[in-house]
């Protein structure tokens, strides 16, 4: 077991000519709450993508919990756990909000197909565990009472928040989320702060987000990494790297 | 940790709508069996039985395809093509080792539906990650192939088509006891975890992968059932008609089965069995209603009957005059009217029917399943937008 | 939501079982019959449809002109013809509605396939029927309840390859891979030209097409005039032959057409740029100076303002061919069930004695398999 | 060489077609199943007008006028109520329309095929003895004028333009000012007339009208449109081609003749295999 919950080795993907990320070393102690942060366009939803497996990374390596999981699948990295919400709601919309939660359960029934159809005792057994782990999980994020809602029914906020449920389904290690407070107001974002905290407390979750909401970020993370144009400008604790001139320079220009 | 808490548990009834698909093909089955065996049942009405049987099972099946998986499939009468010969063929064979023509009928469409997944697999593995119509161009092109491989097959009959033995007047029932089995796998598979991820690639297959389904399992896993299902109906089509004749697998026949599907509601299995049940009543009555001259009229209704089924279901200028004018609404207008002249005491404050409480009860299987079709929203519009908030609550 | 269900089901099921009541089968469906009820199914819509259409005339006028004559012992004829798209499926759901509605004897059906699967669903009912069109050699061969007015696809393969080695020197053979009516006619035409010892590609070229899918001939006509042919045999319908016709009479082949009984009707498929000499076997010519063929030609072009065809010919003489043989066996039940009416009709086909002349031959007697003896004659095409 | 013409030939009439596929379907985003009927209308009009007037030039006219107008027809009455509504549900009221089209056709001209006789314009003999019927090279250069015309049309002008931006995104398109039902009206407009065309010289081709004329080449046209990436023009020219030389090729070839249909589908999927958006189509990369 490692120190760090995650770590990223000259992590790096380019596609053709350009280098969309590069040299990306992140390191994110465990129960930590991190910050990636940096302009439109710095590669800071290509490095979501490479840690979750959309990408294989063109160089690099990186590791969750000491176990290296570089090339391996979408499947394959979210049964080691890592789970991930997305900059644009990508919730199953015309599902009901348990269901939604129950898809990511789904890596913890071992129930096969031919079990399933044939309602095997297995079946019964696991579909009720598993719902009531759901709608444990929906109560936490106060989703309960709305489990029979079609997802894309749900208030704005409220599918942000299924969103995390539903990445804290797969039962992660690791949650990995993008751009949570996007289109929030400031009373939202200040609900959503809680919410990632108690998260982070709740589930003994590390955390790994991308904000561009400075004071999301500046009050709730530990620690931040910049970037820029696919790389590192600058990283450290959080006071640290706002107060760093170069990370000013890039966010404000010249 | 106070989240030890007992949560208020689900409440434990028997569910109709567990049931209803059951219910639905039972009733078709139960009083036709008791005319059927007591050998006093037409002729046409067991041929019509049989067609809406299988039409059953192909439609259910392909909305597996369809409406579950989100793939639009147009080779769905191919695999049918497959099970009919080559389930058609075996009981050809196996008529000679057995005698009793129900036990070849249930092997044959083990053999036949085993084939039609068999193809399936073939087709599906390589083709099942091209992206929404090319598949279906793959489909309907994999059906047209089949039918025209088998026809210039000498030991199939060649163009003539493939001679097969009659099951008789009876096969009808067998036919519902395999469109039972159908719902019986189509709506376990579904209402299980397998259901759930296939259902979640449908609405967002990105969010799908991240959330760890195996998308290529999954597509293939519901492609081979369907078409395994196809197949079937393909065996109980050979045992209804000889010979079994190529040309009825064109690709109109794909079509004729997704729009029973679309029709029926995407996703929703006891539409898909109304749909079967009633387009299947309406064509064969059209066919054998208009005869001699007027026979030309009976595309021309079939295809008005069609557009207005659909502009009724779909039209977007149309959904205010749907709210209003619909199944349950009708249903409850009725109760309000017995109510009333049953308690004669005129009610003030009664409120007009209004779809709006309805419209909160998220089930999927809802008796106006002709009337109702919830599709697949039209991706067109919202190309790479983000998922649009409900109104108001952005604010 | 639950109680709407239910009630929803309660319908549904109630709905049912009254439909499963009524449809109990009744062991007589002729018993209201007040004419002789005369079934057939054929394609009345889709690709094939003209085929349809003209047996439909023709059998049409036949009945017409058997009601004006007084019908049989004062009982008049109707004929009904229901739509098969001449897919076999559709057939056998064609025969059960027409035999519910109290067909006694009937037509078969128009094109093979369905013929075949219409015998197979009459065999059961024991119902006679007299295809005029469907001639691969299945059909009748179904039960002995079956017999056909046209010539058999062997016989019409025989005749054509004894006749075409006669004259020409090297023959270009088209047929349709996916049409039984024209695979039939090839593979026998093939089985006598190998009795004949001619070979394949020196004596004679063999080009194939799928009416579904190509109806461009280019291809065809050009290979086989490449290939020197001194004659086109077209064993198919008029429809595609006029096509071939056309390509190669553009492709200024102009060499003679051979067909079978399926080329008649050509003539107007040809328009104006065919020069060729056009021939086929046929029983029926339309320009017969014979008697019977001119007084149906003009009833026919009054009734329909159209020229008959074959199809049209042999639906006539179909209906024709019951009604004398009901004649003959002196028919006078008009709730008579179809069975009973079979089992009279056929011993006098079959007996010998029976001969009919018609429109499509003369002296036409049947044998115990169903097919018809009659002379083929071949015909050119007048123009 | 003979069988390439040919090929070229009839390539060139299911080019036209897939032209008019490939259109509807980047703009409107749906699969036309009735475009093959609007085919076989255009081939009876010019059967009518024909036997009118006796010149080939003003039943063509008449024809694309005709089809035109059918093609605005159905585009108001079946297909706009339904825009917005799911492209399936569309499909399935193009194909209402289809079944609809035959149908009327049956009843006013019956179902026996209709001789069309287009005159025969004679043949020129190329190098190596190779004749070619006039009506052949008539046929390929008009596809390829047409093509070029179109695109032309599409990169040139403004209206175009609005095209490509209402393919590509028709929401933002209507933010931008641009008429989307215009647009798409438009489109269906140009198809049709495409079809006219189509119909000219399916006709000069095969020179006789039924009412199931148009579903065979619709649907390999269709088949053609996505061989080039369905929503490129050049692509559909493409398509069309190759569909139509690979039919004549294997139609020549004794042993693979039954099997054409079989071969040409097959082509298809082993070309879908390799590019899954066909020959010209544009990669589209979902954005996470």
């Amino acid at each position: 077991m490692s120190e760090y919950m995650l770590e990223t080795r000259e992590l790096g993907i380019s596609f053709g000519g350009l280098k969309a990320a590069q040299d990306v070393n992140l390191k994110i102690k465990k129960n930590a709450l991190y910050g990636l942060i940096g302009p439109n366009g710095a590669g800071k939803t290509t490095v979501f993508n490479l840690l979750t497996g959309v990408y294989k990374p063109t160089t690099g390596t990186f590791y969750l919990d000491g176990e290296n999981l570089t090339g391996k699948s979408a499947i394959e990295i979210n049964k080691r756990g890592i789970a991930r919400t997305f900059q644009n709601i990508r919730l199953f919309s015309n599902m009901s909000v348990i269901d939604n939660v129950l898809v990511g359960m789904g890596n913890q029934s071992h129930c096969n197909l031919f079990e399933s159809i044939f309602r095997l005792p297995r079946y019964w057994k696991t579909e009720k565990e598993l719902r009531a782990k759901a709608r444990e999980l929906l109560r936490v994020f106060g989703l309960d009472e709305e489990r029979r809602t079609v997802a894309s029914n749900l208030p704005y906020g409220k599918q942000r928040k299924l969103e995390i449920a539903r990445a804290l389904a797969t039962n992660p290690k690791l949650l990995l989320l993008d751009e949570p407070a996007a289109g929030m107001n400031p009373q939202e974002t200040a609900e959503l702060m809680e919410t990632i905290c108690f998260v982070r407390d709740h589930f003994d979750m590390t955390i790994l987000l991308i904000e561009h909401d400075m004071s999301l970020v500046s009050g709730i993370c530990d620690e931040l990494t910049v970037l820029n144009f696919g790389t590192t400008l600058a990283t450290g604790p959080v006071a640290e790297v706002l107060s760093n001139p170069e990370v000013v320079k890039a966010y404000l220009g010249d | 940790m106070n989240a030890q808490q007992k949560l208020p548990a689900e409440k434990k009834k028997i569910k109709l709508k567990h049931y209803i698909n059951y219910l639905l093909i039972l009733a078709l089955l139960i009083p036709f069996s008791i005319t059927g065996l007591a050998g006093n049942i037409k002729g046409s009405t067991s041929l019509l039985l049989t067609q809406i049987a299988y039409s059953m099972i192909l439609a259910v099946s392909l909305n597996l395809v369809v409406g579950f998986l989100g793939e639009l499939s147009l080779g769905h009468a191919g695999f049918m093509c497959v099970g009919a010969y080559l389930g058609g063929y075996f009981a050809n064979q196996m008529h000679a080792v057995i005698g009793s023509k129900l036990v070849v009928l249930i092997l044959s469409a083990l053999v036949g539906g085993l084939m039609a997944a068999l193809f399936g697999l073939l087709i599906g593995l390589p083709t099942l990650r091209l992206k929404g119509d090319y598949l279906a161009i793959v489909t309907l092109a994999f059906g047209e192939i089949v039918r025209t491989v088998f026809m210039n097959q000498e030991i199939f009959g060649g163009a003539l088509g493939l001679d097969t033995q009659k099951y008789g007047k009876t096969l009808y029932i067998a036919a519902l006891v395999f469109a039972i089995v159908t719902v019986f796998v189509a709506q376990n598979l579904m209402r299980s975890k397998h259901g759930r991820a296939i259902q979640a690639i449908r609405d967002n297959e990105i969010a799908a992968r991240a959330m760890g389904v195996n998308i290529t399992y999954y597509k293939l896993a519901v492609f081979v059932i369907a078409a395994f299902f196809a197949g079937i109906a393909g065996v109980i089509y050979a045992h209804n008609t000889t010979p079994v004749d190529y040309g009825f697998f064109s690709f109109n026949y794909s079509i004729e089965i997704l729009v029973m599907v679309v029709l029926g509601g995407m996703g929703n299995i006891t539409g898909s069995l109304l749909a079967a049940t009633v387009l299947t009543f309406i064509n064969v009555k059209l066919t054998t209603q208009l005869s001699g001259d007027l026979a030309a009229l009976k595309f021309l209704l079939y295809a008005l009957i069609l557009i207005l089924m659909v502009m009724w279901n779909n039209a977007p200028k149309l959904a205010g005059l749907r709210a209003k004018v619909n199944f349950r609404n009708l249903v409850l207008w009725i109760k309000q009217t017995v109510f009333r002249l049953t308690h004669k005491t005129p009610e003030g404050g009664e409120e007009p029917p209004t779809n709006a409480a309805w419209d909160k009860i998220p089930t999927k299987i809802e008796m106006d399943a002709v009337l109702s079709t919830d599709l697949k929203p039209d991706r067109s519009f919202e190309a790479d937008k983000p998922q649009a908030p409900t109104k108001g609550d952005k604010q | 939501m639950k109680k709407f269900t239910k009630l929803a089901c309660l319908v549904f099921a109630l709905v049912f079982c009254a439909m499963g009541l009524i449809s109990c089968g009744s062991a007589s469906y002729t018993a209201n019959n007040t004419t002789y009820v005369i079934g057939c199914t054929g394609p009345l819509t889709g690709d094939a449809a003209s085929y349809g259409q003209s047996v439909n005339n023709g059998a049409k006028l036949a009945v017409k002109e058997i009601n004006e004559k007084g019908g049989l012992n004062g009982v008049l004829f109707s004929f009904e013809m229901v739509d098969d798209v001449a897919a076999a499926d559709k057939a056998a759901i064609g025969y059960t509605s027409l035999f519910e509605k109290g067909m006694q004897i009937s037509l078969g059906s128009v094109t093979s396939g369905s013929a075949k699967s219409f015998a197979e669903a009459a065999k059961e009912d024991n119902v006679l029927f007299m295809t005029p069109s469907a001639s691969a050699a299945d059909v009748i061969a179904v039960g002995d309840h079956g017999f056909r007015v046209c010539f058999g696809d062997p016989q019409q393969g025989t005749i054509a390859a004894e006749e075409l080695t006669k004259t020409y020197t090297k023959i270009g053979v088209i047929y349709d891979t996916s049409d039984p009516y024209s695979s039939g006619i090839y593979e026998a035409f093939e089985e006598k030209m190998g009795a004949l010892n001619k070979t394949k590609d020196t004596d004679y070229v063999v080009k194939t097409f799928n009416k579904e899918s190509n109806k461009d001939f280019s291809t065809q006509v050009g290979d086989l005039k490449a290939a020197g042919c001194d004659v086109l045999f077209l064993p198919f319908y008029y429809t595609e032959a006029g096509l071939v016709a056309k390509k190669a009479a553009q492709e200024n082949y102009n060499v003679p057409i051979f067909g079978c009984d399926g080329l008649d009707g050509i003539a107007d498929q040809l328009g104006n740029t065919v020069t060729a000499e056009v021939k086929y076997i046929t029983p029926f010519d339309l320009n017969s100076e014979d008697a019977a063929v001119k007084a149906f030609v003009d009833a026919y072009k009054a009734e329909y303002n159209a020229l008959p065809d074959q199809f049209a010919a042999d639906g006539y003489d179909a209906v024709m061919i019951l009604f004398e043989a009901m004649k003959k066996a002196n028919v006078n039940d008009v709730t008579i069930s179809a069975s009973d009416l079979t089992d009279l009709i056929k011993p006098i086909l079959t007996g010998g004695e029976f001969k009919y002349s018609g429109v499509t031959g003369k002296n036409m007697t049947w044998d115990a398999e169903g097919s018809c003896n009659k002379d083929a004659n071949i015909v050119t095409l007048d123009r | 060489m003979n069988t390439l013409i040919n090929g070229l030939c009839l390539g060139g009439i299911y080019a036209l077609i897939a032209l008019g596929y490939t259109m509807v379907y980047g703009i409107a985003k749906m699969l036309n199943f009735a475009h093959g009927d609007i085919i076989m209308v255009g081939a009876y009009t010019i059967f009518s007008t024909l036997a009118l007037m006796g010149h080939p030039i003003p039943a063509v006219i008449v024809a694309v006028v005709v089809c035109t107008v059918l093609g605005l027809l159905t585009e108001r009455v079946a297909y706009r109520p339904l825009r917005g509504a799911s492209p399936l549900a569309v499909l399935i009221t193009a194909i209402g329309v289809s079944y609809l089209l035959q149908s009327i056709a049956q009843l006013i001209y019956g179902s026996k095929s209709q001789s069309v006789s287009m005159g025969n314009l004679g043949s020129v003999t190329l190098f190596n003895n190779v004749s070619v019927s006039i009506s052949s090279i008539l046929t390929l250069g008009l596809c390829l004028i047409i093509m070029v015309a179109l695109t032309l049309f599409v990169k040139k002008t403004k209206v175009g333009c609005a095209m490509l931006a209402v393919s590509e995104d028709r929401a933002a398109a209507q933010l931008m000012g641009i008429n989307v039902n215009g647009i798409i009206t438009l489109t269906f407009a140009i198809g049709s007339a495409l079809a006219a065309f189509a119909s000219t010289f399916y006709l000069m081709q095969i020179p006789s009208v039924t009412p199931t004329l148009g579903s065979m080449p619709g649907i390999k046209a269709f088949t053609a449109a996505v061989i080039g990436g369905i929503g490129s023009i050049p692509g559909a020219m493409i398509g069309g081609i190759l569909l139509g030389v690979i039919e004549k090729f294997a139609l020549s070839v004794p042993v693979l003749a039954p099997y054409t249909t079989a071969i040409e589908f097959g082509l298809l999927i082993v070309i879908l295999l390799f590019r899954p958006t066909g020959l010209l189509g544009k990669k589209r990369r979902e954005k996470v």
